[in-house]
């Protein structure tokens, strides 16, 4: 059995259950109560709640991420909102050099069981400072979990994982896809985050992407399938730790492969997975591997600007078929 | 500080009055253009707050440099840059001001000083201590005047640069736009002393409450900071308490507030006000405020015009201006 | 805040007097081993202002947290981290507090809740305010300490981290240790206001001047202020004005001061203080002192020995603990 | 001819130089100038050039940062140091959000020439919070030009060449080599900071480097010379952009590449530049590029911890074994 909801409800009905579930999560961010969340997630929480447990911040995301930090370690289950990647960049000094080390450098004494979520991407005007993707940055640092849930299903599943967690996780949330629909099983424990999944099988090339350009990747594997083009999409969900095993299996079978992904090209993720391939597979590939990612550019306002500065599913038929034919 | 005196003539009463309609008139057709999707984006309305950036802005000369933040069409406009390449920029057009790449809250205009537009709250603020401390050390005598709004007054930025501002000692008007609400964040839920102009004694630094409704007061309280700042006196806070009558962007469905404050402080509006006041003194009349809005309106449909006029920038200038032109 | 009586008698006289030693002694010890390349990486000593934290935990309960800084051995030796334990660590021996991989600026101690060591200058605060945070959400009567110096107060996270204490009435003791210097700058060029306890105001929380040199007022103002803050009353901030009588760190030449204020304030260091005052007022005698400085001289002796028997972490255990073991 | 000094020295001379030919040219930071700066590069310029100009300031990462910015938009050429790449994070959203995006979201009207000097590194035994490597992070990042001068030479050349530029210039400089000594010679214009340096010529396999890398790669050239092995050591000086055409050039005449990268490696540089290599060398290879990285750990205090964390010269004398017998 499954039901129909938006991501957005997806990650509201997540976080709700999981107050239910343990009275030591609460909520933090700033518009997370009063205004009901910047993108809506939270709306209705706080009269549900109080605002104890849902609780507005300052604008001062250093401050209250590391707030949310230390009071995992005082032994809440806190769930960090910072209202996008992009105000993220003010709290990294607390996120890399507390949230990520204290394990390690405290010698396995104290571990930080903070969620923190984020939204990342592009794709609606919002000009430079509004439209980065960095989820590829965080996906660099040892003692972080990056998730990326790219389908409502995985909305909904993700937090309670993320909150078993002893240790920081971090989860992207692309700004596009919260009003987007989809189905949500039941059994949420089937729901397998942290392995790669394949979203759809194919044979001649895999895409591998994940969050906000899964479903670009979608519609050109159906595209590509038009015109003969067997493509399978696999969505990593998991940022760090990457599915090697899912990668390479896909690859194996295809041997080829192209990444899309929305961080600017030099040093994305992209570059990490590619390396990985060659590392791991280099033997079985036909042809070298290809990645799609942003042009290297501050995102423009302008809408034609801004498409042609993102992958778009155009450019996805355009390079699979160069990598299948050539 | 000494009192500065205004001479609240026929003519200056109508620049002022003027200057508050210009940003009044524009903005309400960005929402309009907003709903018909020809402005996309953020958009963030100064409504209701317009007294604020015409008191402040009647202060400046020409060399001095003015850095904004996201809800800063007023800004740009009072500061000269043409409402044309405005509303071209929220078209994102070549023609706009920043060439159709920054949008609504990227206005820049190099001609007049503008230093947008700053989507980042509490970014623009060390910005402006260093635009001020280059004109220092180059010993030239303009200021920098900063407008932000109290819900930047918590991130560490505010802290840092009011601080460096004031050890240094440098030419910085930093300016509060206190509306009580950081999007749906009421001041007393993110600052635990809610008179922010109190904070700046913790930079030793002089600092006033003013009427922000009040384009008058604003005025005066702008025109004496900046005598102060421009006599080497370091720099001057000044917490204009204002009120936004629009909801914070286009996407906020105003839950955190209740209808009936909105409604008291449009009753105060700085318009309204100003401009009956300005009857009942006999410094203008219905003639005048006829003639006023007419002027407005042609500004405003010539700059829709020039708008819908524009071009977009070719596809193929994506990486131009990235950086400078590489060396090789 | 009430005013807190405190019996000088033999026994706390004693007390206070030899954890003031065991720091210093400590310490000394550590600057031999760091000649002698035992210790190495950076090492910062906390001589000169050991009264600060020698005050402050004689007003803390086991449950209480302490956030420090790279400045922390005396803190975790006054906290009843193990002396063997802080000096294996900075051997970088397993035996130490954070299994030696820590070193002198992280040291860690879940028993006593000793939260670091923390070399980010400004990053331990919103640790602190967390933990705080935590604490008054559980519905426990602890309260948390948070060291941190003077130049620390011009860093964003410092107003951000205070705020939110205020604004959330949380059971946070901050302590700022001024002891004049960050690194090399002083406290005049670092801070427009350098009365930094004035600061406090800007969050309308209570704050106080201590006289850092004086391990008794340290102490009466620390146990008013944790009364205080255990009530309910929300934080409290305390300005300890002391000096640090050694480098920065092992590195620091020192061109940024005069001999002549170093000694000036040695003379008035705090254990030649408070030893003379407890002679002269018959609390103590040499004998005591005699003894104490025996029972310090052991201590340190034998955790030296404990470190230099100390075994090194297996370079296979590595990767161990930089998450709990995967879940697979 | 040439003179011999410290790289500390280099940094110095070109700081006082830059200051001596332009009055605009001003040094900002914490500690550069009572303390004489925390590696002791500015010692001695307060006398020379007054607290104006060698310009303390507060511990304000982000404000100090901000303010160069501002200052180079005003019309002034900072030199920002900021002690370490550490406490680069807190001025990460600066750098990012306005320096570096300044020039493309004005449409070109603005420019921002400010130089961001900043320690980068570990090897010291300072522990998780003080050992980081970034500059692959800051490479990330459009708008940016990246520098990691390696040799006392470059970093003798590098800054006026750095101030010459009409955009914001990061310099790494990898804080174990400031008592490095070398030989600066007298021309400095004829050192091209574009463009990547063979530091030593070979022929069986390149390694690919910079900064403080560069060195260990020089020993295990030697090392593996002595074995028959002749490894030809690139140091790629500009981390943005990237020098392709070098490396490229390289790895053609090698066939094998090894890129040596003190970045955890996951979504490190040497990811960026093994995918260079895939998408422009592919076929010029006998076999797979391979990445010598530091272990994905907060780098641990205790010095036989630091140095298995760390890549060591040993360990690219056995990874370039591994590539040229395999
Ligand atoms: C660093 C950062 N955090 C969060 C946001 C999202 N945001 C945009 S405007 C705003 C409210 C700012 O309030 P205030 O400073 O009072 O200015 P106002 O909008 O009222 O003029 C928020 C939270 C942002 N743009 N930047
Ligand atoms: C964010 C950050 N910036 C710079 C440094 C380098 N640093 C270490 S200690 C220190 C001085 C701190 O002074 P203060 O806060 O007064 O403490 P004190 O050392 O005097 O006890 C500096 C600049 C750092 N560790 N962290
Ligand atoms: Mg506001
Ligand atoms: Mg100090």
């Amino acid at each position: 059995m499954s039901r129909t909801m938006t991501y957005r409800e997806a990650m509201r009905e997540a976080i709700r259950e999981a107050m239910n579930a343990d009275e030591k999560v609460f909520l933090m961010g700033e518009d997370v109560g009063h205004y009901g969340g910047c993108y809506a997630v939270s709306k209705g929480l706080l009269d549900e709640f109080g605002p104890d447990r849902i609780r507005d911040t300052p604008l001062s995301e250093s401050g209250f991420t590391g707030a949310g930090i230390g009071a995992a370690l005082g032994g809440m289950r806190p769930i960090v909102e910072i209202m996008t990647c992009n105000f993220a960049l003010l709290a990294l000094d607390q996120i890399m050099n507390t949230a990520a080390t204290m394990r390690h450098m405290s010698g396995g004494q104290y571990h930080v069981p903070v969620v923190i979520r984020m939204a990342t991407g592009a794709g609606r005007q919002l000009a430079a400072q509004h439209s980065h993707s960095l989820e590829g940055w965080f996906a660099h640092i040892p003692g972080l979990r990056v998730l990326a849930p790219a389908t409502v299903a995985d909305a909904r599943a993700m937090l309670a994982r993320a909150l078993e967690d002893p240790d920081p996780v971090l989860i992207f949330e692309n700004a596009l896809l919260y009003n987007r629909e989809g189905d949500v099983p039941d059994d949420l424990a089937a729901i397998d985050i942290d392995h790669a999944s394949i979203r759809r099988e194919g044979s001649d090339i895999s895409l591998i992407t994940y969050g906000g350009s899964l479903w670009k990747c979608m519609d050109a594997a159906e595209e590509l399938a038009g015109i003969g083009v067997s493509a399978e999409v696999l969505d990593l969900r998991t940022l760090r730790p990457l599915d090697d095993a899912a990668i390479m299996a896909s690859v194996a079978k295809t041997r080829r492969a192209l990444i899309v992904d929305e961080g600017w090209r030099s040093g994305s993720l992209s570059a990490e997975i590619m390396s990985r391939i060659i590392e791991q597979g280099f033997w079985t590939l036909d042809t070298p591997p290809m990645r799609l990612c942003s042009a290297e550019v501050p995102i423009p306002y302008a809408k034609h600007m801004e498409e042609a500065a993102l992958p778009q599913v155009s450019g996805i038929v355009d390079a699979a078929r160069k990598l299948v034919g050539g | 500080m000494t009192g500065t005196k205004l001479r609240l003539d026929h003519d200056h009463c109508r620049l002022l009055l003027k200057q508050m309609l210009r940003v009044r008139r524009f903005e309400e057709k960005c929402a309009e253009l907003y709903t018909r999707e020809k402005i996309r984006g953020f958009l963030h309305l100064y409504i209701g707050e317009e007294a604020v950036a015409t008191g402040i802005m009647q202060a400046l000369g020409e060399e001095d440099a003015v850095v904004a933040t996201y809800r800063e069409h007023g800004h740009a406009l009072l500061r000269g840059v043409p409402a044309g390449e405005i509303m071209a920029e929220m078209y994102g057009k070549q023609e706009g001001c920043s060439r159709g790449r920054g949008g609504s809250m990227h206005l820049f205009h190099a001609p007049t000083r503008f230093y947008g537009g700053n989507a980042i709250v509490g970014g623009g603020l060390p910005m402006a201590v260093g635009l001020a401390l280059a004109d220092k050390m180059q010993g030239k005598r303009n200021i920098t005047v900063c407008f932000f709004g109290e819900g930047a007054a918590a991130e560490g930025e505010f802290h840092e640069s009011l601080n460096l501002a004031a050890l240094w000692d440098l030419p910085v008007l930093f300016v509060c736009e206190n509306n009580l609400y950081a999007m749906g964040t009421a001041l007393d839920l993110s600052e635990s002393e809610t008179d922010i102009h109190a904070k700046a004694a913790s930079y030793k630094m002089p600092s006033e409450i003013v009427d922000g409704m009040n384009v008058v007061d604003v005025e005066v309280a702008a025109r004496r900071s900046v005598d102060a700042i421009r006599e080497g006196n370091g720099p001057v806070f000044l917490e204009c308490r204002t009120y936004r009558f629009r909801a914070h962007s286009m996407f906020d469905p105003e839950l955190y507030r209740e209808k009936e404050e909105v409604k008291k402080w449009t009753e105060i509006g700085p318009i309204r006000r100003f401009q009956s006041w300005a009857l009942e003194a006999g410094e203008l009349n219905q003639t005048d405020i006829d003639a006023i809005e007419e002027e407005v309106a042609l500004e405003v449909s010539e700059a829709v015009a020039f708008a819908e006029a524009g071009t977009w920038e070719p596809v193929t200038d994506l990486l131009h201006d990235v950086g400078a032109e590489a060396r090789t």
